[in-house]
């Protein structure tokens, strides 16, 4: 059956679906979804701007195992309207944050599965409200004592307030094809032009927003190969230890930031970030496969540590 | 208003409040019992790059280092992010991030953190400051757009008159302090005809960390569905456990 | 968006015991399909919002020859469509009865 | 007296005229547009490669900057339309005959020039129909060229890139016309010598290297599970049944499909060694699994893809390639392979009639032909025997006659929709109007029906050899044509007989479940996929680089 490979251990989870991320991360049949398409809690605004909608508004949330931990999980449906916060698939993401943040009794982890171009433009209003929601939850919820995990590799990416959310969050998992940022490239070239960022070049895009990129830099904690085991491991092996979130964390997080403006704020491409970060062969760094990047990123001492 | 009335308004017996040639704000404000009050921000309608974006964090972090319970105030008056390459690559979500976070954390230690907002505020930017604090309050004449209506046009094809007049029957997308007081996100407008000092004061008074932008934003029926689905949500993840129902 | 909805006594009620399934993604040429075991027996129903207008007799067509070959008793379908076309259309309602035949 | 020189005559007024401009052979990229209206006269029948991949670009860039007063009505005879450039020639009156293949970038720009008048067509050809003809009765007077490199003396360094290049220059260097070539750069020694320099008569070196459209990349995250179905449906009804070793493809994303199935599904039906094994076909990066896993034997070009070099360097016992390593390709030799010595030509098309004569022109769209009407044809005049042909032959005929003759295997394989809900199927090609608005002679037509043995598309397979009326053709293409107009006029009761004579053939008829296609069979699931199944010998292009 076609579901099944889909979310198999080497499926691509650059290509799933949000349904099947869930499925593919979680230990077999342990997810339970909380307001399930059959409720139909859709977008009461999408129909407005002639837009369809869909049954969960493009986030599925619920509980499940990774690797036998009980988890609390949310998935964005990047296919579906970019992934976009909006009043409802934001306040579910806001729900579930706030669940874990408040009651003890429910698993303390929660996996946020990135797949979102920021806000959606129909209800901007409210999926901005909903971020600033999301990221006071976020914070509450790490202060409370909660590990909340952003798992980034997505086809929209996490960008706008999706790449807000996921530096707010405990840890973060990145693949290869995986990106986050602020504006994307495309927005970008429509407002500056093509000279500063060309957005169909594909390569500078990923060398700019990617994963790789991201990984190195310290502005993601574990690259994940692009398949479900790839996920799979990399969450499983940062959940039993994430940072506090305290004074403390921030002042180390202003440091490490700080440090970084310093030392490559004259760089113009990647490679030449790369090269001050003391890599031998930055060259190499794009076509690199996963396991040698992994051990490549672990050695870097800007990629790893507990300042965020 | 400019910066500079608005500090007068708000600090008549003085400020120590500087503002670079970036735009980015720092400094301390003597409220009307005398107490300072830290206060950074964005003016001009600057961009917010990763440089800007360290100073801002470190004085909020210095105000929470120091203990006390010293409010802080950011002021708001930005474009909006940088949108460059360069900021990009080097990771500008981190660094809005952060600033959001050091304001969050400020709250969450007992400092009352307060957004004005007293001219434009846009996207990333919006939440890095204004939208990380307790109480966002504007100012008449502010100009928060979170997305401007041209670029709904552009995207959703839509003829930018009937988005126009789509705006009127609902404050869901459309640029305005108005629609952000309906939504829940903007808690008050001040009156600018009355004392700004006096203002701050009332607002201190009612600001708390807990958020409840939703509720208000379903009191004001500017968002029906937020607040309920959020509570939903809570529901239905404690409702299954046996433990949670019997405490 | 226009809305349709067909009605259909089907053969007989659809084997296996899933009471609900969900595939596919709202997305441009896509769609997605929820079913649920809601019916009596023999009924079926198929209620599609569609943001292309004019093209019932498609649907019908579609909508007639799935039940035709899987005689889908006891579901209600709703479809969000994207703008699918009708192959992916008909591939969606079949691998959406599969899914609820699934034991 | 006659006189029987002429010609040459002329040719030595040209150089005589051009040498003003140059230093040797070799001329300033500042002087190129002086030179080409020094050496080209009114008129003049000219080839400005304009090859389906490389173009000269910079040449193309010179010529559109000439004075239409000096340089006026060229009958442009070139396979490619392909840049902006070649279009400015006719809007500007430097240019006003045209003759050519294929168009695709500027297919829609074409039929607005035509509507304007300032194009006057001459016909649309097949690659090998057009250089035919140069050897006939459109004989270039001065060809612009292209190449990577050359030495002082103008020999020529294509490298993979060859393409058009021979057929073109020595048409025009033989029959008195001027050559010049544009080059990337000028080098004491060439890797090899490509073209003889005594063909060549100037050489510009380009500010940029030229540009090469990455033409055949398909990225295998784009391949849907309908096009993995109908993919799997050709390899079990058609490659297997009939035991197809020597093809063609088209470069459409269901054929890559099925290119990334060889090594998964079709190895898993044992058909390794039986089917696909030599090709007449761009280097795709799509084979690049099939090649690794030992399906292919051997590959001849058209052209060269960009990023494919080092991996066909590497790979010389699949590839042909110079006494350099380079691999060296040819459009005129590859099109005669693929139609004298492919047993099947398979690709898409964007309208099917109800006779199964296809067309990619729409209404506002005219792409032209390239090669695939010459893939997808029945030499007549192929003797030499195979068993898919001769099979394909005796389908086609009832009983045993005295004499036999085999047929090739033209299979169009097509999504009932293409993208915004357009049928495929339809009852009258889109053609035929456009050829009444521009009155042309001949309706454009990609693939003749009588030359079409199969079409596959999701809903099943038709085999139109097995047909014997028209109305049982017309009947088995509306078996296949899904919930199109067409399809649903369909009669069911003929519809069904037909598929019990095996003319149309369902998924379940093959023994194939469509709930079964699914990307996880496709050998490669992204470009980097494909990287890395080549050891990262393959350079994938940037456009194509998501991570």
């Amino acid at each position: 059956m076609m579901e099944d490979a889909a979310t198999s251990a080497q499926a691509s989870w650059f290509q799933a679906t949000a349904r099947q991320r869930v499925a593919g991360l979680l230990d077999p049949d342990s997810f339970t979804e909380f307001l399930g398409p059959s409720e139909r809690i859709q977008s009461p605004h999408l129909h407005l701007f002639d837009v369809p909608s869909a049954f969960d508004d493009g986030v599925v949330i619920g509980r499940g195992k990774l690797g036998g931990k009980d988890v609390l999980v949310a998935a964005q449906e990047g296919q579906f309207m970019g992934g976009t916060f909006a009043e409802v698939s934001g306040a579910k993401l806001v729900g579930l944050v706030r669940a874990a943040r408040d009651h003890k009794s429910l698993p303390q982890t929660v996996l946020l599965l990135m797949d979102s171009g920021g806000v959606r433009l129909q209800e901007a209003n409210a999926g901005e409200l909903a971020v600033a929601e999301l990221m006071r939850a976020i914070v509450e919820a790490r202060c409370a004592g909660v590990a909340v995990i952003a798992l980034v590799g997505g086809k929209a990416g996490a960008f706008g307030g999706a790449g807000l959310t996921t530096a707010t969050c405990s840890r973060i998992v990145i693949s290869g094809q995986g990106r986050t940022g602020v504006s994307g490239p495309e927005v970008i070239e429509t407002n500056k032009g093509v000279e500063e960022f060309d957005s169909e070049d594909k390569a500078l895009v990923w060398s700019t927003d990617g994963g790789k990129n991201r990984r190195l830099l310290g502005g993601a904690d574990a690259f994940a190969e692009d398949s479900m085991e790839g996920f799979r491991a990399a969450t499983k092996a940062l959940m039993s230890k994430v940072p506090a979130f305290d004074l403390k964390t921030m002042q180390a997080e202003q440091e490490r930031l700080a440090a970084r403006q310093k030392r490559l704020c004259a760089c113009d491409d990647a490679v030449s970030m790369w090269r001050i970060l003391g890599i031998q062969e930055p060259e190499t760094i794009r076509d690199m496969d996963a396991k040698k990047f992994i051990a490549l990123a672990n050695s870097i001492k800007e990629a790893n540590h507990d300042a965020r | 208003m400019t910066l500079d009335e608005i500090l007068r308004g708000l600090f008549p017996s003085g400020h120590e409040v500087k503002t670079n040639a970036a735009g980015i704000i720092t400094g301390t404000g003597k409220r009307k019992n005398g107490d300072a009050i830290a206060v950074i921000g964005v003016a001009n309608g600057e961009a917010l790059g990763t440089a800007g974006v360290l100073p801002l964090a470190e004085e909020v972090l210095r105000v929470v280092a120091k203990g006390g319970k010293t409010p802080i105030l950011v002021l708001v008056d930005t474009q909006g992010q940088l949108m460059a390459r360069r900021d990009e690559m080097r990771g500008l979500n981190e660094y809005l991030a952060h600033l959001a976070k050091c304001l969050l954390l400020a709250s969450q230690q007992g400092h009352r953190t307060i957004g004005l907002e007293y001219g434009k505020a846009a996207a990333g930017a919006f939440l890095a400051t204004a939208l990380a604090t307790d109480r966002l309050i504007g100012l008449p004449g502010a100009e928060p757009t979170v997305m401007d209506l041209p670029s709904v046009a552009r995207v959703t094809k839509l003829p930018l008159n009937t988005l126009k007049k789509l705006a009127k029957q609902t404050p869901v997308f459309a640029p305005g302090l108005d629609h952000l007081l309906q939504m829940g996100a903007v808690a008050e407008i001040w009156d600018p005809d009355k004392p700004l000092d006096d203002q701050l004061e009332e607002a201190l008074r009612n600001t708390s960390p807990a958020d409840s932008r939703d509720e208000l934003g379903a009191q004001r029926k500017g968002r029906a569905m937020a607040a309920v689905v959020a509570k939903r949500v809570i529901a239905e993840a404690t409702g299954g456990d046996k433990n949670v129902a019997s405490t | 968006m226009q809305t349709l909805s067909f009605r259909h006594k089907a053969k007989r009620r659809l084997s296996g015991k899933k009471d609900q399934a969900i595939i596919g993604v709202v997305a441009s040429g896509n769609l997605e399909v929820l079913l649920e075991r809601v019916l009596p027996e023999t009924a079926c129903e198929v209620d599609i919002a569609t943001p292309l207008n004019g093209y019932d007799e498609t649907w019908k067509a579609v909508v007639a020859e799935f039940v035709e070959r899987t005689s889908p008793g006891g579901l209600r379908i709703s479809i969000n469509d994207g703008g699918a076309r009708p192959d992916t259309v008909y591939l969606r309602l079949m691998q959406g009865s599969a899914l609820m035949e699934a034991e | 007296m006659a006189d029987w020189q002429s010609e040459q005559r002329v040719r030595e007024e040209r150089l005589a005229a051009g040498r003003k401009f140059a230093d040797g052979k070799i001329v300033a990229p500042d002087n190129a547009t002086a030179l080409l209206e020094a050496v080209i006269r009114p008129k003049d029948r000219i080839c400005l490669e304009g090859d389906n991949q490389k173009q000269a670009d910079f040449l193309a860039a010179c010529l559109a900057k000439a004075d239409p007063k000096v340089l006026h009505d060229l009958h442009v005879v070139q396979s490619g339309i392909v840049l902006p450039e070649h279009i400015d020639l006719f809007e500007k009156g430097i240019a006003k005959k045209l003759d050519y293949s294929f168009s695709g970038p500027q297919s829609h720009a074409v039929p607005r020039a035509l509507k304007s008048g300032k194009i006057e067509l001459g016909a649309i050809h097949t690659y090998i129909e057009l250089f035919a003809r140069y050897f006939v009765d459109l004989t270039p007077h001065v060809a612009l060229s292209v190449a990577r490199s050359a030495d002082r003396q103008g020999n020529l360094y294509m490298g993979p890139n060859t393409e058009d290049s021979p057929s073109v220059i020595e048409a025009t260097a033989f029959k008195g016309g001027i050559v010049i070539a544009q080059v990337n750069e000028i080098v004491d020694k060439l890797p090899r010598v490509d073209i003889p320099g005594d063909r060549v008569d100037f050489l510009v070196a380009a500010p940029k290297p030229f540009y090469v459209e990455p033409l055949f990349t398909r990225d295998p995250a784009s391949i849907t599970e309908t096009q993995i179905l109908a993919a799997m449906m050709a390899i079990k009804g058609i490659y297997a049944e009939y035991g197809i070793k020597r093809l063609n493809h088209g470069i459409g994303f269901n054929t890559a499909a099925i290119e990334l199935l060889l090594p998964t599904y079709a190895e898993k039906l044992g058909l390794k060694g039986k089917i696909a094994t030599h090709w007449a076909l761009n280097p795709h990066p799509t084979l690049i699994p099939a090649i690794e896993s030992g399906w292919v034997k051997q590959i001849h070009s058209f052209g060269s893809e960009v990023g494919m070099d080092a991996y066909m360097r590497a790979r010389s016992d699949i590839y042909f390639t110079g006494r350099d390593g380079s691999m060296a390709s040819s459009r005129t030799y590859c099109q005669l392979a693929g139609l004298y010595a492919a047993d099947l030509f398979i690709g898409s098309t964007l309208q099917i009639d109800l006779d199964g004569n296809s067309s990619t022109v729409t209404a506002d769209r005219i792409a032209g032909f390239g090669g695939a009407p010459n893939m997808g044809s029945d030499a007549h005049g192929r003797r030499h025997p195979s068993e898919p042909w001769l099979k394909a032959g005796r389908e086609a005929v009832d009983g045993h006659p005295q004499v036999m003759r085999g047929r090739k295997l033209v299979v169009q394989l097509v999504e009932t929709f293409s993208e915004k809900m357009v049928p495929v199927f339809v009852e009258k090609l889109d053609s035929l109007e456009l050829a009444e608005k521009f009155k042309l002679d001949l309706a454009p037509v990609m693939i003749y029906g009588d030359d079409v043995t199969h079409i596959v598309s999701e809903e099943g397979i038709a085999n139109l050899l097995l047909c014997r009326t028209t109305e049982e053709r017309e009947q088995a293409i509306r078996g296949i044509a899904g919930f199109t107009d067409v399809g649903r006029r369909r009669d069911r009761k003929m519809v069904d007989k037909l598929r019990k004579r095996k003319i149309i053939r369902r998924p379940e008829d093959l023994g194939i479940n469509p709930l079964d296609a699914h990307r996880s069979m496709l050998a490669a699931r992204s470009i980097e996929d494909l990287m890395q199944w080549s050891g990262n010998l393959y350079d994938p292009p940037n456009k194509f680089r998501n991570w």
